[in-house]
């Protein structure tokens, strides 16, 4: 990519030479036109057989009782939850890649945010799955909804697991829509240059019959701003909300003020890591390179060592703030249990994945070569699953009374149902890049459209595009 | 039953015939009549289908138990969508009321009727109350009026009603392999009365366990004086042989001591389980309690030596590890110093290190003279018991604080003597019936008496077997007859105190079960005499008969029979010693260890193998489940580089087994600990096979311990399933301990009392607070003795079901009330000899109550009564409560635990308690139950509920007391007393939950057991 | 270009739209109807009984007490259920011929009792305890609606738990004085307390001393303590 | 180009399309259009351009208000549903907290707020613009197809008073469209 480099000396955000039909072309293309690939289909074929597998796991739990995966009395909450945090904190990118840099006018963001709104939905999905099987008695969910029962009863409101309920429902149903706002014109995009006469159907009728007119535009414009900024304060309040289930409660470790902003920066961070681990091989085979380019894969990787301090930070002051509390049980348990007890292992990995290893992004080398900075998101994505192993699992299993204390260990069914989760995840995400536009057209002609202004107008244009990408 | 099949008594009946038959209830002049069930009652099939289940079952315990059903049996059967208990949901489906057609007087559907009746062990019996619903017995309580346990049971006494619906129970009747009737037992019977009055008896032998019904010592009275030469020998692996043999040695007769701890300021236990061996432990543990109180001027100061941990141990104030052989130098080194005549002089050397301890102890003995007792543990040899009785007499405390009693002249005085005898003669072919009485001699007599073989002797033509059991005896008998549970039947039971209580049958036999006395009804031509005319028969012979109808049934109702007062025994002789031949100590050889038996703490000699309840109710200080280890002690383990749950192999005297090892505290350092009643192979489909038969190493003439254990470690492990972890209090103080002396005068400047500021920043309560209850428990830590009677009790009141031993190893127990036990004191030591501290831990009705915070669906809310409330049917299962319990009480249904399925069970149900399905959380309730009914009972007669009328399943239990609940606001409820004591205190006070269980500072006499006293 | 769609598919996504937003709306309004309604609450459904007993017969035409046949009402948990010799007390002398009576006369005969469906039945985990309703002055009535006028018994009353709850949190307009209890036609007496508090079922808060002279306030009058009616643990163990 | 139910006998008109390729030009020729009176015309682009709806004279955007409205609504929904419910409904002494524990009241009044702006962004949006609309005339244009890809648009309707079939089809050649169509309904 170094050979088109941009007057500032940075890689583009879009590779020059491109118009209007280009862009719609290019990316329509692996939609209508793109044969089937061998990548895709081993991609889908392993998703689709996790699928199966999950089936198979969620099945034997309905049929037994959650008795089958490894929680016991005290460590009543395992996999399922931990799991469920760590999905959600992925499902942050998507919704703040758009929301966020949309409202700061970020124009890298246009070729990524609807693949990162995607995967968001995917991952929420996920996420949601858990809270759900991990009841008890799942058939009774709706017990935690507001509805006229004739029991006359409604939630019990102070518990942050109703908190969950709203929230993550809130967050999938605000993405859903934003998703789909965005992905209008491109349907009717879609819909226009269909050969087939049902492709033009189906994608006409969920188009709605969009037809571009400018009074439409407008609107639309505003709907979609005032969406990203409704987006905005919901992404950092929902981690927030996960953050409280177990701020809000008395055990050493959880039972800390500081879980909120550093649940929400592991989230990003995980976020924008997934984000990574995903763009850099579809943009390598669906030839996306001009659209994600390098500049892109630079920018993310600084958001990743930031939000990946940020989580440091928090590390540090669990410590500190255990020292200094003099509160006995938070001393014994971060001082001692989780560095040097039974989870050490998992606690000693999570640092190096979370703290240690993405320090490397302080390279621009690394931050640019697509490879490293794909191995280095996978770590952080590892590290993000045991940070909250370590918080779930060691808080839990060694609480107040010794008396009461005891290990845990997950079950076949517990790596199964996550597998499944994977495989549901990565079911949908290939769906998607098959079915639908994985990059917002419209939004990219719009930036082609920008480009060409900024060419006209040279010498004012050095310094609008510093402003612009900083 | 007699008269229904009389007709063609040739043609065997299927055995739904039999079950029908017996449906038939019998017909009573007096008193209420029983049932197994409603549903029999209704007989609308649903009981018949139970009797042929019931029936296929019996079958297949005759042919050898299915083996995949084993042990997983009670608990994951259901894990199905059955949505039964708290289920609900849908169109309901019809149901059907059932009247009675006869209405009976008493029984009012819904209200319990209590029976008095009592259970026996070992030669002791206690009395018990049973709570009978609608003819069912579903929870039994101890019988205030009895003096054994003043209304106090142990744990097995508890368990008994599981036992009594046990399904795996023995269920018919079986003659050579095949499935037979009682009716034609009764007519071999008659014959074989025929032939052996012929021949005057011989070659009939009767073997029972120890027998304390006085109808059955007639009815054997009876028959040796129609059949001379028959004998009776009588055979329970845990007996009281040594002590009889001591006496025998020291007095001339086999008397039988009984401690009174009331009368005593010091007591030395010399490796005797005052607190937890037999039901004379309930009468020891309430005197011991009530003698620590610390308003009691001179409190009861305890020594222990003993070879391996015991509830004693753990009590006393100075516990003192020394090798089961060593008690005897322990002993002779206390008498040589009171200046015992005749008292041996033995090489000293093994218990050097203790010397300067016995002497202190010897000086305070002295000083108190009088106020003191030595007690002599039944594993002891006799030596050692005439030892204590001659350590007795110098002490003044014949008489007082030791009493002694003859013992039944009828009764073989050596047990064990006596069951070699009967091998020996059967060997000699001198044997052609024998009649064995709710004995299990192929499993638990001595391995080296090898009885399986003698009974096999082809000479042997008759081998009946009564048993609850068709166990490893009932195996090789040519009759097995299935043996009435007491609660099935009548019957009389003696306790050692000689109080007498009359056993009145609950329910109709579930699975025609007969008694002893039938049977020997039937050998005494009684034929088809009912029991309780057997019984009443013979208390016609002892009670004044001008009221005998009068007094009958006032011992039906007390429980205790009105004995005429008995004329005073005479004083015993004073001990002597001089027949004492006194045995050398032997030194163990290097490599060698000291092998110790006991009988198990939860299922005693294996009679309890298929009680799930017992199986799963953590041992005492071991916390052990479902399984036995062999003990062995830290250094032991140190040295030979063994750790938990690895396998070792015991060889002793050329037999040799396999067991895993489990490191006990306490243990002294040689000696080697395993506990009987394991490795059963016909117990039932929970009992069986599981843990290692430890009997296989046990010898006649080493009954109790014996030197000469090679212990060789193997690479094999076996999961322990043990439900404490973690064995010291990092620090956290959840037990408070203090001493007496600082109680005494407290408040200048006593550190504990204090309480935490009430920091909350919200008001108490959110709405209005009942003005006329608030519920709240006291736990006097000072009286625990640690022997989980609560919790079994708990969980036969709760419908809480067992979980089997994979659950527990994955810590998933469901006992509402667990009791903790600490390990206290510095360094290697103190695992050689710690200090130990039991804490029962409940639900803590928290005020603030963490768990109630974070329910999504108010499935757990507090009552304006101030209970913490826990509404199975509205909860859902997030199991945030349990996370956030500081206190881990919440229990979880991770599976369906609860066994809808085995018909018997169902009908053992307590219909005033939920049954809990899978995925629903549940906790202690402070038996809410227990509080609406006195709330209702109270509302009918127009008044308030009493402070103190209230009692909880734990509370009734406690042998010592300790657990007491009650009304808050009733300043003169014993509950608001107790709080009100500076020794009060609450468990994590500091995290502001306000719980309303608090518990009482622990006292000791700061002896050199503990270090410096230790303040809240 | 050719038009993709037909006129028609206008109004056609338009309906289809609405019906996906309102759609889940509308079935779960549906479902809350369903579980209120008879075919749930099983309110006035008549089941079928082994024997074709009339209340309304016993009852009001010859005016037998309640108490009669189901004797453990004031005192036990359960009303109790007559065993067939409470019925054979009469009807060994009168209709001992009817047809309509030989289940009975037959259970008497094999001693084999009635098998009578159940019309009133609370769920497992719910308690309830007939004696303390009767001793606090709750009416039959109140739960069990006018049994004297029930050829066959059904069931008056939904019996859910929010129908429980709106006694349980405002009991007065409920109560009686107890000698009424087993009255099928009291009212309350005009202008006294009882008729006020009747009047105002609607209003939760206890009318207060004002009526002091209108006779004994319902809760006083039975010692109704009012605020534990609505813990968990009432009806739930 | 006339869709199969357009009789050929009546030919009705819906409007006259010109098509353009560049953007800015497409601004410039509908300003000149308003400045001649125009009012009923329509502008087709594949993305938002800017300054494109002011020149055809739109300028009061109801979206901002509706969101406002909606947001409001589900908040005070959200909370009001709680506090009704925890202090009146079915009041219960959940760990000694107070019934009206508003600050555990906050996070789902603003997730219920977010939901009823989001909500009626989005809905509010499609109803003020008239979707779906599967059919509508000017997907009649010729190539239309287009301005879903890289063709800009002006549509004036034939419901405009100062719209002549001749002289707008003039006006229009003149500002140098790609070409200019009749769109039939």
């Amino acid at each position: 990519m170094a050979d088109h480099q941009h007057d500032d000396g940075r890689p583009p955000v879009l590779a020059p030479g491109h118009t209007y039909a280009t862009v719609t072309s290019t990316i329509s293309d692996i939609v209508l036109t793109r044969p089937l690939d061998w990548r895709w289909a081993v991609g889908m074929g392993i998703g689709s057989s996790l699928l199966l597998v999950f089936g198979a796991a969620v099945s034997m739990l309905l049929f037994k009782g959650v008795g089958i995966w490894g929680v016991n009395a005290p460590v009543m909450w395992g996999w399922a939850i931990i799991n469920f945090v760590w999905w959600v904190g992925i499902g942050h990118a998507g919704t703040l890649i758009s929301a966020i840099l949309l409202l700061l006018k970020q124009q890298w963001r246009t070729s990524i945010n609807r693949f990162a709104e995607a995967m968001t939905l995917f991952a929420v999905a996920c996420a949601g799955m858990f809270p759900l099987l991990h009841m008890g008695r799942p058939w009774k969910f709706f017990w935690m909804m507001p509805y006229p029962s004739t029991m006359a009863l409604l939630p019990q409101w102070r518990s942050p697991l109703v908190w969950d309920v709203f929230a993550v429902s809130t967050y999938a149903t605000v993405s859903a829509l934003f998703w789909y706002v965005g992905l209008i014109p491109d349907l009717a995009t879609l819909r226009d240059r269909a050969k087939n006469k049902w492709v033009a159907m189906i994608y006409g009728s969920l188009a709605l019959g969009w037809r571009g007119s400018a009074r439409h535009w407008s609107r639309y414009k505003s709907a979609y701003m005032l969406l990203a900024a409704l987006a905005t304060p919901l992404v950092v309040s929902v981690h927030t909300v996960v953050s409280l289930d177990f701020a809000a409660s008395v055990i050493p470790g959880w039972h800390a003020t500081i879980f909120p902003p550093y649940f929400v920066a592991g989230a990003i961070f995980s976020g924008f890591a997934m984000v990574v681990t995903l763009c850099v091989p579809l943009r390598a085979w669906y030839g996306l390179k001009d659209f994600i380019t390098i500049r892109h894969l630079d920018n993310m990787a600084k958001i990743i060592l930031a939000t990946g301090m940020i989580v440091g930070y928090g590390y540090a002051m669990e410590f500190f703030i255990a020292w200094y509390s003099g509160n006995p049980y938070e001393e014994f348990l971060l001082l001692d249990a989780r560095p040097f007890g039974t989870y050490s292992n998992a606690y000693r990995c999570m640092i190096l994945c979370n703290v240690g290893i993405p320090q490397l992004l302080w390279v621009p080398a690394i931050r640019r070569n697509p490879v490293l900075l794909w191995i280095i998101s996978i770590f952080v994505n590892i590290g993000m699953w045991l940070e909250r192993y370590v918080i779930v699992v060691t808080s839990l299993s060694q609480d107040f009374l010794p008396s009461s204390w005891a290990d845990y260990n997950p079950t076949i069914w517990d790596v199964a149902t996550f597998l499944g989760t994977i495989g549901l995840f990565t079911f949908l995400l290939f769906l998607f890049v098959r079915v639908l536009p994985a990059i917002a057209v419209a939004e990219m002609r719009e930036l082609v459209h920008e480009k060409h202004h900024e060419h006209a107008a040279a010498g004012a244009a050095v310094a609008e595009a510093h402003g612009e990408n900083r | 039953m007699m008269k229904s099949q009389n007709a063609d008594l040739d043609k065997p009946l299927t055995l739904t015939e039999l079950m029908r038959g017996a449906a038939a209830p019998e017909a009573e002049s007096t008193g209420p009549r029983y049932w197994r069930s409603l549903s029999e009652l209704a007989d609308d099939g649903s009981f018949g289908e139970m009797a042929s289940r019931a029936a296929a079952r019996a079958q297949a315990a005759i042919h050898g138990l299915d083996e995949p059903s084993r042990r997983k049996f009670m608990t994951l059967m259901g894990a199905s969508f059955a949505l039964a208990g708290v289920a609900g949901c849908g169109v309901q489906p019809v149901e059907k009321i059932v009247p009675y057609v006869e209405q009976p007087e008493l029984i009012v559907p819904g209200k319990p009727l209590f029976f008095a009746t009592a259970s026996s062990r070992g030669g002791d019996g206690v009395g018990l109350l049973v709570e009978s619903h609608m003819g069912r017995p579903i929870k039994i309580e101890g019988n205030p009026s009895h003096p054994t346990g003043k209304g106090a049971t142990d744990v097995f006494s508890q368990a008994e009603i599981l036992s009594l619906y046990d399904p795996d129970r023995s269920q018919v009747a079986v003659h050579d392999g095949g499935v037979d009737t009682w009716e034609r037992f009764l007519r071999f019977a008659v014959d074989l009365r025929a032939r052996k009055l012929g021949e005057k008896g011989r070659g009939l032998r009767i073997l029972t366990r120890s027998v304390c019904s006085p109808t059955v010592l007639d009815q054997i009275r009876r028959l040796r004086e129609q059949m001379p030469e028959a004998r009776w020998h009588s055979y329970e692996p845990v007996n009281r042989d040594a002590a009889r043999k001591g006496a025998e040695l020291a007095l001339g007769s086999p008397m039988e001591a009984s401690y009174h701890l009331e009368k005593a300021d010091v007591v030395v236990a010399l490796d005797a389980d005052l607190l937890g061996w037999g039901p004379a432990g309930l009468r020891h543990a309430r005197a011991f309690a009530d003698r620590r109180d610390p308003e009691a001027e001179s409190p009861l100061k305890l020594y222990a030596f003993e070879p391996t941990p015991s509830l004693t141990g753990a009590a006393a104030d100075v516990r003192v590890p020394v090798a089961a052989a060593d008690v005897l130098l322990v002993a002779a080194a206390l008498a040589k110093a009171l200046k015992v005549e005749g008292a041996p002089d033995l090489d000293a050397k093994r218990i050097e290190p203790h010397a300067a301890r016995i002497a202190a102890l010897a000086a305070e003995l002295e000083s108190k003279k009088g106020k003191a007792l030595v007690a002599v543990g039944d594993s002891q040899p006799a030596e050692v018991h005439a030892l204590g009785l001659a350590l007795n007499a110098a002490l003044g405390a014949i008489g007082e604080a030791v009493t002694l009693a003859p013992a039944d002249e009828l009764a073989p005085a050596d047990q064990t003597a006596s069951l070699v005898e009967l091998v020996r003669e059967i060997e000699a072919g001198a044997v052609d019936t024998v009649l064995v009485l709710g004995a299990n001699p192929v499993y638990e007599a001595p391995a080296d008496l090898k009885v399986a073989e003698a009974l096999r002797n082809e000479k042997v033509t008759a081998l009946i077997h009564l048993g609850l059991y068709n166990d490893e005896t009932g195996a090789l008998a040519h009759w097995h007859l299935p043996e009435a549970h007491f609660l099935e039947s009548w019957g009389d039971v003696r306790s050692a105190d000689g109080t007498v209580s009359l056993q009145q049958p609950l329910i109709e036999p579930l699975y025609q079960g007969r008694t002893a006395s039938d049977v020997l009804a039937a050998l005494l031509g009684q034929v088809g005499v009912p029991g309780r005319e057997l019984v009443r028969e013979y208390w016609k012979t002892r009670l004044p008969e001008e009221n005998f109808e009068a007094s009958w049934r006032q011992a039906l109702r007390d429980g205790v029979v009105p004995l005429p007062a008995a004329e005073p025994a005479p004083a015993p002789p004073a001990p002597k010693l001089d027949k004492v031949q006194w045995p050398a100590p032997a030194a163990p050889a290097d490599g060698e260890y000291e092998l110790v038996f006991r009988p198990d703490p939860t299922i005693w000699d294996g009679r309890y193998a298929n009680n799930g309840w017992l199986q799963e109710l953590p041992k005492p200080l071991t916390t052990l489940t479902w399984d036995n280890a062999a003990l062995v002690s830290p250094a032991l383990a140190r040295k030979l580089g063994i750790e938990d749950q690895q396998v070792v192999t015991l060889e002793f005297r050329s037999s040799t087994i396999k067991a895993p090892v489990l490191i006990a505290p306490g243990q002294a350092e040689g000696t080697v600990t395993v506990h009987l009643g394991y490795g059963r192979s016909r117990a039932g489909r929970v009992g069986n096979g599981i843990g290692f038969d430890a009997y296989k190493l046990r010898r006649a003439d080493a009954p109790w311990s014996g030197p000469g254990l090679k212990l060789i470690p193997t690479e094999g492990r076996i999961p322990l399933a043990i439900t404490q972890h973690h064995h010291d209090t990092k620090n956290r103080e959840p037990v408070k301990v203090s001493t007496f002396e600082a109680a005494r005068h407290h408040g200048e400047g006593e550190a504990h009392g204090h309480h935490h500021p009430d920091f909350s920043l919200y008001p108490d309560a959110p709405y209005k607070q009942s003005e006329d209850y608030a519920w709240g428990m006291a736990i006097d830590l000072n009286r625990c003795i640690g022997c989980g009677a609560c919790t079994i009790a708990c969980q036969a009141e709760n419908n809480i079901p067992i979980v089997g031993k994979d659950q527990v190893l994955n810590s998933r127990e469901m006992h509402w009330i667990r009791v903790d036990r600490y390990y206290e004191g510095e360094g290697a030591a103190s695992a050689d000899n710690p200090t130990t501290h039991f804490q029962p831990v409940p639900c803590m009705h928290c005020e603030k109550a963490p768990c109630e915070l974070v329910c999504p669906v108010e499935a757990t809310t507090h009552s304006d009564e101030g209970l913490n409330e826990m509404t199975y049917n509205r909860c859902v299962g997030t199991r945030y409560c349990g996370n956030n319990c500081p206190y881990k009480v919440r229990r979880f249904n991770f599976l369906q635990y609860t066994d809808n399925e085995t018909p018997g069970l169902q009908l053992l149900r307590n219909p005033d308690v939920t049954v809990r399905m899978r995925g629903v959380m549940e906790k202690c309730t402070y038996c809410v139950q227990r509080i609406n009914e006195a709330r209702q009972n109270a509302k009918v007669e127009g008044r308030k509920v009493g402070g103190d009328e209230v009692v909880t399943a734990c509370q009734a239990a406690c042998p010592t007391r300790a657990i007491v609940f009650g009304n808050l606001l009733d300043k003169e409820s014993s509950v608001s007393k107790l709080q009100a004591s500076h020794r009060n205190y609450a468990l994590l006070e500091e995290l502001g939950t306000k719980p309303r269980t608090t518990y009482l500072t622990k006292l000791t006499h700061g002896a050199e057991a503990h270090e410096e006293p230790r303040h809240g | 270009m050719p038009q993709v769609f037909h006129p028609s598919a206008n109004t056609l996504s338009r309906v289809v739209l609405f019906s996906l937003a309102a759609g889940p709306g509308a079935l779960l309004g549906l479902m809350m109807l369903l579980v209120r309604s008879p075919y749930q609450t099983q309110v006035g459904v008549v089941r079928e009984q082994p024997v074709q007993f009339s209340h309304e017969h016993h009852v009001k035409g010859l005016g037998i007490d309640c108490r009669f046949c189901h004797s453990s009402v004031e005192t036990a948990a359960s009303a109790g259920m007559p065993p067939t010799h409470t019925c054979m007390t009469c009807h060994s002398q009168i209709w001992t011929g009817s047809p309509l009576l030989e289940p009975v006369r037959a259970s008497l005969k094999e001693q084999k009792p009635l098998a009578w469906t159940r019309i009133h039945d609370l769920p497992d985990f719910v308690y309830f305890h007939h004696g303390v309703h009767v001793q606090k002055g709750v009416g039959c009535v109140e739960c069990h609606g006018r049994v004297d006028n029930m050829p066959l018994a059904w069931r008056e009353k939904p019996l859910t738990m929010q129908w429980c709850l709106e006694c349980h949190r405002n009991p007065e307009p409920r109560l009686r004085p107890k000698d009424e209890v087993f009255n099928m036609e009291w009212t309350p007496p005009e202008g006294s307390e009882l008729a006020h508090a009747a009047s105002t079922a609607t209003t939760s808060a206890p009318a207060e001393g004002s009526h002091a002279n209108l006779g004994p306030h319902p809760n006083t009058m039975n010692h109704v303590e009012v605020g534990q009616l609505t813990n968990c643990s009432i009806c739930h163990r | 180009m006339s869709g199969a139910h357009a009789t050929p006998e009546t030919p009705e008109v819906y409007g006259l399309m010109a098509e353009f390729d560049d953007p800015d030009r497409l601004v410039e020729v509908t300003r000149d259009a308003y400045g001649r009176g125009f009012r009923q015309m329509e502008a087709y682009t594949p993305f938002p351009v800017e300054g494109l709806d002011h020149a055809l004279g739109y300028h009061r955007n109801k979206v901002p208000r509706t969101v406002f409205a909606g947001a409001l609504i589900g908040g005070l929904s959200g909370f009001l549903l709680q506090c009704w419910s925890a202090m009146y409904y079915y009041p219960h002494n959940i760990a000694g907290k107070p019934l009206y524990s508003w600050p555990a009241f906050i996070p789902i009044t603003f997730e219920t707020t977010v939901l009823g702006g989001a909500l009626s962004a989005v809905f509010g949006m499609l109803f003020f613009n008239g979707l779906p609309k599967l059919y509508h005339p000017v997907f009649n244009a010729p190539a239309f197809a287009l301005a879903s890809d890289d063709r800009f648009f002006l549509c004036i309707q034939s419901r405009d008073p100062l719209f002549d079939p001749a002289e707008t089809l003039a006006f229009l050649e003149t500002c140098g469209p790609r070409s200019v169509s009749v769109v039939p309904y």
